[in-house]
C-alpha cells in the first residue's frame, strides 16, 4: 500500500486532488481510497487529503498518519502546521514553489533524505497560465506522476478528463503535462548529478503497520 | 386491501357512534302563524299566496289568495292592509306590499280571465243573501263553492254596494268591480238587482230559502245640527258620493266644506276637487293624528290641494259662509271649545259624519236584537234568529271592505256548517311568528317597490285611477321580500349548518326531517332558521 | 366579491339553499347528495364550528376536484372527534400524520401524486391539507411556510378557533388580546390573553406572494364556497383561513356559533378578504356595523371585560383592532 | 461497472437506480453529496419523473416523504445527526403508520457540543423508532443495502435506516461495482403499497388507537420486524443471485472459527479491525469479528451462534449510552444471556476520533489479558477529563466544559496535528 497525504488550503482543490489520484490510480487496475479530513471546508484555512493506493481491497480506515508521499500545495504551511508529521525517512515530498528547499527554510529536513525524492513544481504559475486560475492542484498530480512512477501521465490526464470537461479540462491537462515535464527533468537533472538509479515502490502491496 | 390493523379505518365506520344520545334538548320543526295573517280582517293566507307569487306562477297565486277573498283586484286597491302594519319586514326596512301584489294578481286575473273552479257538488241548500255589497257577495262566494243553491237581492241598481256608491272611481274603477262581481255570478250566484228585501222572513219564506245572510250597507249618512240659514246647502257624504254614479254629478259650489274626519269626508274632498272645487277644506274637531281616515288618504288628498282645518268644529252656517270654532285636546286627549271663531267661505256644506244601516227590513222577526243601530251576531255571525246570519256594516265592527269581505267567509262557513246540522269551529290557531323568532341577517337588502301615483294635474281634474299597479318585476321583486314569518320556505339552512349532519332533506315542497340518531341538540339549526320555524323542546326523561 | 349575482331577495345570498335558484347554481350545502366529507357520528363538541367549516370547506373541494380529493390533517379537535379508534368520520382519502407536519405532508402527497399522474397511474387527484390555529400558526407554521414558499400545489386550510382546544384550552398565536385561556387566565393586572402579540398568519401567507389567500368563516357558507372553488380553481400553494367559534373554548352557547362568527366579521374583528400574489383583490364588506361589545359580550371568554365592573379601556383597545382591520382592509366600502 | 467515486454519488447513482418517485432533501453533513447528486440527476431529466423536494427542515423532509409515501409513492430522504433528531418525531410516525420510506443516515455525532464527524449515536438514538436499522460497512455495501432497502421496506410496508458512516464512507472515493438499471429492474418489483391515499377506495389513515388496542398495533410493529429476520437473508441470497456479490444479510464473521476473542463492531471500523485482526492471526492470536449488519431488528439468534464459542466478546461501538456503557453491547449481552462470555465494551471513535490499528492492536491485546475495564474508552486523554473533573470539583463557576479542555488541550478540533498524531 503506498499513502499520499495532500496539504493545502481551502480553495485550492486538496481533497478534489486525493479524489483524482485515487481516480488515476483505479485507471491502472488498482484499488484506490481517497479521503479527506472531515472538516467544514472554509476557503484559506489548512486542509488536508489522503489517497491510499493497493494493489488489493483496502480496509483500512484510519487517517493516513505515516505518509508514503507528501504534497504540500501551499508552502506557507509549511511553518504553520506539522505538515511532515508521521513521513518515512524515505518518503516522497512534492512542494508547489518556486523557492529550494534551502530558501523554503527545509535545509535540516532535507539533508539525510534520497533527494531524487524531494521535489518541486511551480504548480500555481503552471495553473495561473494554462487554467487562469491560481489551482495548483492538478499541476502537482502531474508532478507526481513524474516523481513517484506510480501512475502514468495518462491516467491523471484521464482523471482530469473524468473530473472537467471543455477548457477547463484541456488547461489542466496542458498543467498537469508540464508540470509532469519540470518534474521529470528535475529528476533526471538530479540523477545526472548523483549517478544513481531512481527507485521504484518496492512497499506497495504489503502493509506499513506491524 | 390488507390494511394496518387500528392505524387505517374505513369509511362511514363512524355511523356506529349514536350521538344523538348526547342530546337533552332537540328542535322540532314548528309552523308558526305569519303576522300579516294574523292581521288580515278577510282571513287571507297572505304568506301562502306570497309563496307562489315568489316563484312567479301568479295563478297559483291568485288561486291561493281567493281561497279566503274572491275580490283581490278591488282589495289591491281600497284595503287598508292591516297586514302591512304587522308585517315583521318593517323591522328588517319596510312592510312587504302585500297590496300592491293583491292588486297585481287580482289585474292579471281580470286580464287573463281566470274563473273560479265550479262547486263539484250540490247541498240542495238555497241561502238568501241580502245585499251585493262586499260582505254579501264573499258570503256568496263561499257558500256556492260549498255546493249551496245562492240568490243575491240588491237593492240597488248595481251589485257592489258601498264599493261603488262610497269609494270614488279614481281610488276604485268600476270595470275592476264589474269584473271581479261578474266572475262570482259566473260561479252560479243569482243576482238580483233592484231586489229590495223589505221584510226578510217573507222574503225566506217566498224563495224557500233556509238561511240567509244580511249584509246591508249603511248607506244613510248621519246627519248632525248645525245652525243654518234656509239658503245654505248642507248635504250629507253619502249622498254625494252616490250621486257620482248617477247622471246627475252633484252641485256643490267652487267653495266646499266637508265636516267630518272619515275616509269618506277626504273622498268627498277629493271628489270635490275633481268636480272643479276651487276649495274644498275638511273641518275636522280633532288632530290629524287622531283621525279615522287613513293617513295615506290625507296624504294624497293634501297632495291634490284638498285643505284641512285641524281642531275646528262647524258652529253656524250662512249663505256662503260658515263659522268654524277652534278646538284644543284637553289632557285626556278629546277636542275642547275655545271660544275662539273663525268665518270660511262656503258654497256648500258636507256632511261626512258617519253612516247608518236601514235596518227595516229585520221589522217583526222574531229574536233579533239591534243595539246602537247594528244587529247583534254571536261569533258565528248568527243573529238571534235562527238561520238568519249577518255581516258587514250591519253588525258591530269596523266597516271596511276587507272586514265585510272577512265577515262574508265567516258567515259562509257557519251557514255551512248549520245547513249540515252542524257548528264550525275554526282551527286552533298557531303561535304568531313575531319578529324574535326570526334571524333578519339571511334576509338580502330588497327595498319596497313603490307603486306609480298618477300626475297631480290629472289627479286634480279626472277621475282616473291615482294609485297604479306594480309591473311583473316589481310585484316578483315585492312578493319575494316575504320573510315566512313562522313557516318553513326550504332555504336549506337548517340541513346547511349542522355541525352533524342531522337534519335530512326530504326534497323540494316536502321540507325537512331530522335526524335524532346523531341530532346532539345543539340548537344552532333553531338560531340560523331565518323564519323561526324550528323551536326546541326538553328531551323527555 | 366572489358572490353569484343572486337576484332572490327572499332567500338571497345568505341562507344555505334557495329554492328559487336553478340548481347549479345553489351552494354544495344545499344539495340533497352532498358529499358529508365528515359524517355524522364524529365526537365533536355540540354546536362545533370547526366541524362545520370543515364540511363547508371540504365538501366544497370536493366539489370542485370532482370528487378527486385527498386530505391531510394536523393532529387536535378536527383529528380526535373525526377518528378515533376504531370509528372514522371522513369519506374522503384522509391521513393524519403529526401536529406540525401537515404542510409538508400535503406536499409529500402532492408530490407523489404529480408523479403518479405523470406515469399514467393516477388520475389529476388535488390536495388538501387543514389543521387548527394551533397546528398552522405555531407548531406547523414552519412547514406551512415552507410548503408556501415552494408553491406547492395543496390548498391548506386552518380552521381557527383561537387557541388550543384539544388540549383544554391553552394560547395560542391565534388567540386574540384580553381572551381568557388556560394560561392567559383573567387574574392580574392585565387578564387574560396579553396585547401586542400573536401573529395575523393570513398577512404572512399574503407576504409569501402565493396565488390565493383568502380568510372566511362559517357565518358566511356561500362566501367560504366561492373562495374554495377560487382557490380549487389554482395549482400552487394557496391558504383559507377560516373563522369557526368554539362554544366550549369561547364559553359561548352551542347554538351561538355561526352568530359569533357573524359578529366577528361584523364587528371588523376578523377581516373577511381575498387576496392573489400578495395583493388584496376583495373584502367582504361589513353588512351592519355594530361595536366590538356586541361580539364580546356572549363570550365567556371576555367575562372579565364586563364584570364585576366593566373595563372600558381594554374594550376601546379591542375596538380599536377592530377599526384597524376596517381601515387596513376597507371592510366598509362596497361589497 | 467498476467505478472510481465517492461514496455519496454512489448511494445517489444506486437510489436512482431504484427510480424513487419523490425524494426530500434538506441539506446536513455529511449527507448532503447524496442528496446533491440526487437534485442534479432530477434536474437534468435522468431520474424522471421523480419529484426532488428542497424543503425546509428534517422534519418536513420526513413529513414531506411520509405524504408521498402514504399516497404510494417510493419515497427517499438523507439525514445525519441533529437532522435526524429535529425529524425524529415524524420519523416514530412513518414507521407507526407503516409507510416503506428508505433514508440514508450518514453517521454523525449528536451535540451539544456541536460535531460534525463520525459516530453511531445518530442512528442508535432511533434504535426504537420501529425503522429497521441496516449498517454498511463499505460503500459498495452501502450502495448494495440501498437497493435491498426498497425491496424489504416495501415488502414489510415499514421504513429502513441505511447507515454509513458519514466523511469516512460517505466522503470516500472507492472503487465500487455499479449495478446496472436493468438488475435494479429485475430485483427491484414495482411498489404494491399496502395502503394508499385513494379517491377510489378511501381510508382514514393514522387514527387515535386508545388504550384498547394500541399494545397490539405495537406488537404487530415487532412481530414485522421479526419478519424481516426471516425475510433478509433471503433477499441477500437474491441479490447474490442477481448482482453477483454478498451484500447484506444479517451478520458476518471474519476468522471467527476457533477464536477466543470474538470482536463486536458496526460499519467502516470492520475494515481496520480486520486489518489488524489480519496481523494478530498472523502472530498466533485466536482472534476473530463478528460484524452486524442489520441491527433493528437485531438477530439474537446469529449473534448468539457467532460469540457463543467464544471465551469474551469485546464489543468496539461509536456510541454511549451514557450513564450506562454500550448500546451496541447491550444488546450483544441479551444475545448472550446466561452464557458464561465476558462482554467489554469498548467506545471507540466518537465525534470522529479516528480509531488506529495501532490503538487496536494494543487494546484487543490487553482484552485478550482481560485487562481492560468492562467500560472502556478508545484513546480517552485522561489527563485532561481529570484536570476537568478537578476544576468542577474545586470551582462553582467551572464555566463550559468542552471549551475548558479544548484550552487545556491548546488546539483547536480541526488542527492537522491532532489527526495525525
Amino acid at each position: 500500500m503506498f499513502q499520499v497525504r495532500i496539504h493545502g488550503r481551502g480553495g485550492q482543490g486538496v481533497v478534489t486532488a486525493a479524489e483524482m489520484l485515487s481516480v488515476a490510480a483505479f485507471e491502472e487496475g488498482r484499488h484506490a481510497q481517497a479521503f479527506p479530513s472531515f472538516g467544514s471546508e472554509r476557503t484559506g484555512a489548512p486542509v488536508v487529503a489522503f489517497c491510499r493506493m493497493d494493489d488489493r481491497e483496502i480496509r483500512l480506515r484510519e487517517p493516513i498518519m505515516a505518509p508514503d508521499a507528501l504534497i504540500i500545495q501551499d508552502p506557507t504551511l509549511l511553518h504553520q502546521v506539522d505538515v511532515f508529521a508521521g513521513i518515512k525517512p524515505d518518503g516522497y515530498l512534492l512542494i508547489n514553489t518556486s523557492k529550494s528547499f534551502a530558501q523554503l527554510g527545509l535545509a535540516d529536513f532535507v539533508r539525510d533524505r534520497r533527494s531524487e525524492r524531494l521535489c518541486t513544481v511551480p504548480a500555481t504559475e503552471i495553473a495561473l497560465r494554462h487554467v487562469g486560475r491560481p489551482v495548483p492542484n492538478v499541476p502537482l498530480l502531474g508532478g507526481f506522476a513524474a516523481m513517484s512512477g506510480l501512475i502514468r501521465l495518462d491516467s491523471v490526464i484521464k482523471a482530469i478528463n473524468d473530473k472537467f470537461s471543455g477548457k477547463v479540462a484541456a488547461g489542466n491537462v496542458a498543467a498537469a503535462t508540464e508540470a509532469f515535464n519540470i518534474v521529470r527533468e528535475e529528476i533526471a537533472a538530479d540523477g545526472q548529478a548523483r549517478g544513481g538509479q531512481r527507485g521504484a515502490f518496492s512497499n506497495m502491496g504489503s502493509n506499513s503497520h506491524a | 386491501m390488507d390494511k394496518p390493523f387500528a392505524i387505517t379505518l374505513d369509511p362511514g365506520s363512524s355511523l356506529a357512534n349514536k350521538t344523538g344520545s348526547w342530546r337533552t334538548f332537540r328542535p322540532v320543526y314548528v309552523d308558526r302563524l305569519p303576522p300579516c295573517n294574523a292581521a288580515c280582517p278577510a282571513g287571507e293566507n297572505i304568506q301562502g299566496w306570497l309563496y307562489h307569487a315568489e316563484s312567479g306562477d301568479y295563478e297559483q297565486a291568485w288561486r291561493a289568495l281567493t281561497e279566503n277573498n274572491p275580490l283581490p283586484a278591488i282589495m289591491g286597491r281600497v284595503c287598508y292592509h292591516p297586514c302591512q302594519g304587522a308585517c315583521n319586514r318593517q323591522f328588517v326596512d319596510s312592510a312587504v306590499g302585500i297590496n300592491a301584489v293583491e292588486r297585481f294578481l287580482g289585474d292579471e286575473a281580470i286580464r287573463h280571465g281566470w274563473a273560479f273552479e265550479k262547486p263539484g257538488k250540490s247541498s240542495g241548500k238555497r241561502v238568501l243573501v241580502v245585499g251585493a255589497g262586499p260582505s254579501g257577495l264573499s258570503a256568496a262566494y263561499h257558500l256556492a263553492r260549498q255546493g249551496h243553491a245562492v240568490e243575491i237581492h240588491e237593492a240597488g241598481p248595481m251589485a257592489g254596494g258601498m264599493m261603488r256608491f262610497g269609494i270614488p272611481k279614481y281610488r276604485l274603477p268600476r270595470d275592476v268591480i264589474d269584473a271581479e262581481v261578474r266572475r262570482i255570478v259566473d260561479l252560479g250566484v243569482t243576482l238580483k238587482l233592484d231586489t229590495k228585501v223589505a221584510n226578510i222572513a217573507e222574503a225566506m219564506q217566498a224563495g224557500r230559502f233556509d238561511a240567509a245572510f244580511l249584509a246591508v250597507g249603511a248607506h244613510i249618512g248621519k246627519r248632525a245640527f248645525i245652525p243654518a240659514a234656509d239658503a245654505t246647502r248642507i248635504v250629507d257624504a253619502v249622498s254625494v258620493l252616490r250621486s257620482m254614479e248617477g247622471e246627475e254629478k252633484p252641485m256643490l259650489g267652487r267653495r266646499v266644506v266637508v265636516y267630518g274626519g272619515g275616509n269618506t269626508a277626504i273622498d268627498v274632498a277629493r271628489t270635490a276637487k275633481r268636480l272643479g272645487a276651487e276649495e274644498a277644506i275638511i273641518v275636522y274637531r280633532r288632530t290629524r293624528e287622531k283621525a279615522p281616515a287613513h293617513d295615506s288618504e290625507i296624504e294624497e288628498a293634501l297632495q291634490e290641494g284638498v285643505m284641512v282645518k285641524w281642531l275646528s268644529t262647524i258652529k253656524q252656517a250662512a249663505e256662503g259662509e260658515i263659522t268654524i270654532e277652534k278646538m284644543a285636546l284637553d289632557d285626556k286627549g278629546f277636542p275642547q271649545p275655545t271660544g275662539e271663531f273663525e268665518n270660511l267661505a262656503a258654497d256648500s256644506v258636507v256632511l261626512a259624519l258617519g253612516q247608518d244601516v236601514d235596518l227595516g227590513l229585520l221589522e217583526g222577526v222574531p229574536g233579533l236584537e239591534v243595539k246602537d243601530g247594528v244587529v247583534q251576531v254571536g261569533p258565528n255571525m248568527m243573529t238571534g234568529h235562527a238561520g238568519i246570519f249577518a255581516g258587514g256594516d250591519m253588525v258591530p265592527s269596523e266597516r271596511t271592505v276587507t272586514v265585510a269581505v272577512g265577515h262574508g267567509k265567516k258567515a259562509a262557513r257557519h251557514i255551512d256548517a248549520w245547513l249540515a246540522g252542524a257548528s264550525y269551529a275554526p282551527p286552533p290557531k298557531h303561535e304568531v311568528a313575531t319578529f324574535d323568532k326570526l334571524n333578519p341577517w339571511y334576509y338580502s337588502e330588497a327595498p319596497l317597490q313603490v307603486r306609480p301615483v298618477l300626475d297631480i294635474i290629472r289627479r286634480q281634474s279626472t277621475f282616473e285611477e291615482v294609485v297604479q299597479g306594480l309591473d311583473e318585476n316589481n310585484a316578483l321583486f315585492e312578493a319575494r321580500r316575504c320573510l315566512s314569518c313562522g313557516n318553513c320556505f326550504e332555504c336549506d339552512n337548517c340541513y346547511g349548518v349542522c355541525p352533524d349532519n342531522a337534519v335530512i332533506k326530504l326534497g323540494p315542497g316536502k321540507r325537512f326531517r331530522f335526524n335524532y340518531d346523531y341530532c346532539k341538540g345543539c340548537g344552532i339549526c333553531v338560531t340560523e332558521c331565518p323564519c323561526g320555524a324550528i323551536r326546541m323542546v326538553p328531551e323527555e326523561n | 366579491m366572489s358572490f353569484q349575482p343572486v337576484k332572490f331577495y327572499q332567500t338571497g345570498t345568505f341562507t344555505v339553499g334557495n329554492r328559487l335558484l336553478p340548481p347549479e347554481e345553489r351552494s354544495v350545502q344545499a344539495q340533497t347528495k352532498r358529499f358529508n366529507s365528515i359524517n355524522s357520528g364524529h365526537r365533536a363538541c355540540q354546536g362545533c364550528g370547526e366541524a362545520l367549516g370543515a364540511r363547508y370547506a371540504v365538501d366544497a373541494a370536493m366539489e370542485a376536484a370532482n370528487g378527486q380529493l385527498i386530505c391531510a390533517n394536523a393532529t387536535g379537535c378536527l383529528e380526535v372527534f373525526s377518528t378515533p379508534y376504531p370509528e372514522t368520520s371522513w369519506q374522503v382519502p384522509w391521513i393524519h400524520s403529526l401536529f406540525g407536519n401537515t404542510a409538508a405532508v400535503a406536499t409529500g402527497i402532492a408530490a407523489a401524486l404529480k408523479v403518479k399522474q405523470l406515469k399514467g397511474e393516477r388520475r389529476d387527484i388535488r390536495v388538501v391539507a387543514q389543521g387548527g390555529d394551533g397546528g398552522t400558526t405555531d407548531i406547523g407554521f414552519g412547514c406551512l411556510s415552507g410548503m408556501f414558499e415552494r408553491n406547492d400545489d395543496v390548498l391548506y386550510i386552518c380552521y381557527d378557533n383561537g387557541g388550543y382546544m384539544n388540549t383544554g384550552i391553552q394560547r395560542s398565536s391565534a388567540t386574540p388580546p384580553a381572551a381568557r385561556t388556560a394560561t392567559t387566565l383573567a387574574v392580574g393586572d392585565e387578564p387574560g390573553n396579553l396585547f401586542g402579540q400573536g401573529k395575523f398568519v393570513p398577512a404572512i401567507a399574503m407576504a409569501h406572494e402565493i396565488p390565493y389567500v383568502a380568510t372566511a368563516t362559517v357565518a358566511d357558507l356561500r362566501d367560504l364556497e366561492a373562495k374554495v372553488r377560487r382557490a380549487m380553481a389554482i395549482r400552487g400553494a394557496r391558504y383559507l383561513h377560516i373563522l369557526v367559534p368554539c362554544p366550549l373554548g369561547w364559553g359561548t352557547a352551542s347554538h351561538e356559533t355561526i352568530r359569533i362568527a357573524r359578529l366577528a366579521k361584523e364587528t371588523g374583528i376578523f377581516p373577511v378578504f381575498e387576496a392573489e400574489h400578495g395583493e388584496l383583490k376583495s373584502v367582504l364588506a361589513i353588512r351592519r356595523p355594530l361595536p366590538v361589545e356586541d361580539y364580546l359580550k356572549p363570550q365567556k371568554r371576555y367575562a372579565h371585560l364586563f364584570a364585576p365592573k366593566a373595563r372600558l379601556e381594554v374594550i376601546a383597545r379591542l375596538q380599536q383592532l377592530a377599526d384597524r382591520n376596517i381601515r387596513r382592509y376597507g371592510l366598509l366600502e362596497g361589497n | 461497472m467498476l467505478k472510481q467515486i465517492e461514496g455519496s454519488r454512489a448511494v445517489a447513482e444506486a437510489v436512482a437506480l431504484c427510480r424513487p418517485e419523490v425524494i426530500c432533501a434538506y441539506p446536513i453533513s455529511p449527507q448532503t453529496h447524496i442528496v446533491e447528486a440526487l437534485g442534479e440527476f432530477v434536474k437534468d431529466g435522468t431520474l424522471a419523473p421523480c419529484e426532488f423536494i428542497n424543503v425546509e427542515s428534517e422534519f418536513a423532509a420526513m413529513s414531506v416523504a411520509i405524504g408521498s409515501s402514504a399516497a404510494g409513492a417510493r419515497t427517499y430522504t438523507a439525514t445525519a445527526s441533529q437532522g435526524l433528531l429535529f425529524m425524529a418525531e415524524a420519523v416514530y410516525n412513518a414507521s407507526g403508520l407503516g409507510l416503506p420510506i428508505v433514508m440514508t443516515v450518514a453517521n454523525r455525532a449528536i451535540g451539544a457540543p456541536i460535531n460534525i464527524w463520525n459516530d453511531h449515536s445518530d442512528a442508535l438514538s432511533q434504535r426504537d423508532s420501529g425503522w429497521l436499522q441496516i449498517f454498511a460497512e463499505t460503500n459498495q455495501e452501502a450502495l448494495d443495502l440501498h437497493i435491498q432497502a426498497f425491496r424489504l421496506a416495501e415488502e414489510l410496508s415499514l421504513p429502513i435506516m441505511v447507515c454509513m458512516d458519514g466523511f469516512i464512507l460517505t466522503h470516500a472515493y472507492e472503487r465500487v461495482d455499479m449495478p446496472t438499471q436493468a438488475q435494479v429492474d429485475a430485483y427491484l418489483p414495482k411498489y404494491e403499497p399496502r395502503q394508499v391515499l385513494d379517491p377510489a377506495e378511501p381510508v382514514s389513515i393514522g387514527a387515535m388507537v386508545g388504550p384498547e388496542a394500541f399494545m397490539e398495533v405495537r406488537y404487530l410493529a415487532h412481530a414485522k420486524q421479526m419478519e424481516a429476520l426471516k425475510l433478509i437473508p433471503g433477499y441477500a441470497a437474491e441479490f447474490r443471485e442477481v448482482f453477483g456479490r454478498d451484500s447484506g444479510g444479517l451478520t458476518h464473521t471474519y476468522k471467527a472459527d476457533d477464536a477466543e476473542t470474538m470482536v463486536v463492531a458496526m460499519g467502516s471500523l470492520l475494515g481496520t479491525i480486520k486489518d489488524v485482526i489480519d496481523e494478530m492471526r498472523a502472530a498466533g492470536h485466536k482472534i476473530g469479528v463478528l460484524g452486524i449488519t442489520l441491527f433493528r431488528p437485531f438477530p439474537i439468534a446469529q449473534v448468539r451462534e457467532a460469540l457463543h464459542g467464544a471465551q469474551r466478546v469485546v464489543v468496539l461501538e461509536k456510541s454511549l449510552a451514557v450513564g450506562l456503557g454500550g448500546i451496541l453491547a447491550t444488546n450483544v449481552r441479551m444475545a448472550l444471556s446466561a452464557l458464561p462470555i465476558d462482554v467489554y465494551t469498548v467506545v471507540a471513535g466518537i465525534g470522529g476520533r479516528p480509531i488506529t490499528m495501532r490503538s487496536l492492536h494494543a487494546l484487543f491485546r490487553e482484552a485478550e489479558r482481560d485487562d481492560i475495564d468492562p467500560v472502556t474508552f478508545l484513546d480517552l486523554n485522561h489527563d485532561v477529563v481529570d484536570k476537568q473533573l478537578a476544576r468542577e470539583r474545586s470551582t462553582r463557576r467551572s464555566g463550559p466544559a468542552a471549551e475548558a479542555i479544548l484550552r487545556d488541550i491548546g488546539v483547536v478540533a480541526a488542527k492537522v496535528a491532532q489527526e495525525v498524531r
